[in-house]
């Protein structure tokens, strides 16, 4: 059992690295060369009670356990200095859930020691590697040892493997509605009727990319000199009307009108 | 020097090797100066020697600059039988993928288990029927009707689950602190 | 009858393997019928035997109801350098606690397992699970529905035992019921 390191001015006692409460109990009767079976309850509750004040004093980590002992055998010591509550002799030690406890924990302890003698040797040993000629030497899992977990981690991994094949797309919508062919269709439907009310018109459109693209062909109309635009007052309806200079479509197409849709 | 230490880690080194084994490497590792590269060759030339006795099946051969163990080629047919037969106990990789996509997106196809895995699986799921681990549910009502598949009841016993919703999510399986939570 | 074509077979077979071999499909590969279980047995054991001469860095063990080779202990050092590889990690005192408790009350569950050691061991069985020395077993059927653990296969691998039993009784083991001076 590995000792941590004491540091500071020379502590009272020493701190091993303890694997719970019972291994600390055990340690203290061990010390005290007590009887398992016959624990001085009032000693061994103020020797534990020590140690923990000098586990808190350097700063070890105390896990839950240990306090849950330490009001444990409080009330074993309580216990045991009350008047025995009836004469017969039948009455149970207060003592006997922890002697058990311990015995039981001293039992996986020795079994434990057995484990790590053979760990010590057998994690030197190696398997032959050299697999068979003109096989793969796919690794094979026992199926006996196949368990839940082997089977979870199996399922994420192939679905990671998946999701690394199969990139999510980038979304790449294509322009539904084209600039040129919204400018072609308001330049022939405001010549032909000689007057157009573009917001009212808007209105009846329900795709907002539809209305983009409207918006931006009126303008582009506009500036080209194919429509003319007329409000009266702010927020009233824009009036198209055939304007002063023909529409070519071929010719007067602009790429940034196209662009400014595409960054909308 | 040749010692009983230095063919013994030969042997030891040959056995672990996949491939073959340079003598160089053999020389630094045992690495005390006193066996030099000539001697580890003399000494792997006793090894191989030896194995050429009867009643042994492996030789020593010396390819592409190194030394490795190879199986007698007469001895390739029982071989062959026996990984074959140990195989049964096993579960092989793609298998246990197949495995784990049936039984936690069943019911499932064929076609659909191709998917995920990216690998035809054809020969694997006919293998996990055999072992009854798997079994046939019906079609798919999509074009061509495919089989669906199912984990059998096998397959809880082997696990130890009751009903197949007893199947924890794979994530929870994995991470610590619903783990704990069990 | 052993002849020196079942001595060749076994050591091919057994070079060949990872993890024990059973004897049973040793036999079977054989499949003449002229060799019988106990005569493969028999020529195992003249095989082990033969290793245990100086001169040979492996030995032949028997574990886990099968057979296998192995490289002896001594040669941990060169083989790793050789190898490349750093030296396999210890497991701790807590690990070889819930080995212990699993081992002999499986199926067990953690708060159980937790209860007698008087610690967490969350941390622990999980490590423990990576490393395949305990697996999961089904759950048990109490409120909460907690998961059952096992020990494995490569734990009576990883320990040398044939079969669990072989584990020691801690009441054996334990002498006087009182603790000697250190």
């Amino acid at each position: 059992m590995a000792l941590k390191d004491t540091i500071g001015i020379g502590p009272a006692i020493e701190v091993p690295d303890f694997n719970g409460p019972l291994d600390l109990l055990l340690h203290l009767i061990r010390k005290n060369k007590f009887s398992i079976h016959d624990i001085p309850i009032s000693s061994i509750c103020a020797q534990y009670h020590q140690h923990l004040r000098e586990m808190q004093r350097l700063d070890l980590e105390l896990a839950g356990e240990f306090l849950w002992m330490a009001s444990w055998l409080l009330h074993l010591k309580s216990r045991t200095l009350l008047p025995k509550a009836s004469a017969d002799g039948g009455e149970d030690d207060p003592r006997r859930e922890l002697v058990d406890r311990l015995l039981e924990y001293r039992r996986v302890k020795e079994v434990a020691e057995y484990l790590y003698d053979a760990d010590v040797v057998r994690r030197c040993l190696w398997e032959p590697n050299i697999g068979v000629q003109g096989h793969g030497g796919e690794l094979e899992l026992d199926w006996e040892d196949v368990d839940l977990r082997v089977l979870a981690r199996t399922y994420l991994e192939v679905m990671d493997r998946f999701a690394a094949a199969h990139p999510p797309p980038l979304q790449v919508t294509p322009l539904r509605f084209k600039v040129q062919d919204k400018m072609r269709e308001l330049y022939d439907t405001v010549h032909q009727n000689k007057l157009m009310p573009l917001l009212r018109h808007l209105d009846t459109r329900t795709d907002p990319e539809e209305v983009v693209a409207l918006v931006v062909a009126t303008l582009e109309l506009v500036r080209l000199g194919g429509v003319r635009a007329e409000q009266r007052r702010v927020f009233a309806e824009i009036f198209l009307r055939p304007g002063p200079r023909a529409y070519d479509p071929a010719a007067t197409f602009h790429q940034e009108s196209l662009e400014a849709v595409h960054d909308h | 020097m040749i010692t009983d230490r230095v063919l013994a880690f030969l042997e030891a080194a040959l056995l672990t090797s996949r491939g073959p084994v340079m003598v160089q490497g053999l020389v630094e590792a045992l690495g005390d100066g006193t066996v030099s590269a000539a001697e580890v060759e003399e000494a792997l030339k006793s090894i191989r020697d030896q194995l050429s006795a009867p009643g042994h099946g492996i030789r020593l051969e010396k390819v592409a600059g190194g030394w490795r163990y190879v199986t007698l080629p007469e001895l390739d047919d029982p071989l062959r039988v026996f990984h074959g037969l140990a195989a049964k106990q096993r579960l092989s990789q793609a298998a246990l993928e197949v495995l784990s996509i049936v039984a936690h997106r069943q019911p499932v196809t064929l076609p659909e288990v191709n998917f995920v895995r990216g690998a035809n699986s054809t020969g694997v799921v006919r293998t996990l029927l055999d072992r009854g681990l798997i079994r046939l549910a019906g079609r798919k009502k999509v074009v061509g009707k495919p089989f669906l598949y199912r984990t059998t009841k096998e397959f809880l016993v082997h696990f130890g689950l009751d009903r197949i919703e007893e199947l924890p999510e794979p994530e929870k399986m994995i991470q610590d602190e619903n783990f704990e939570a069990e």
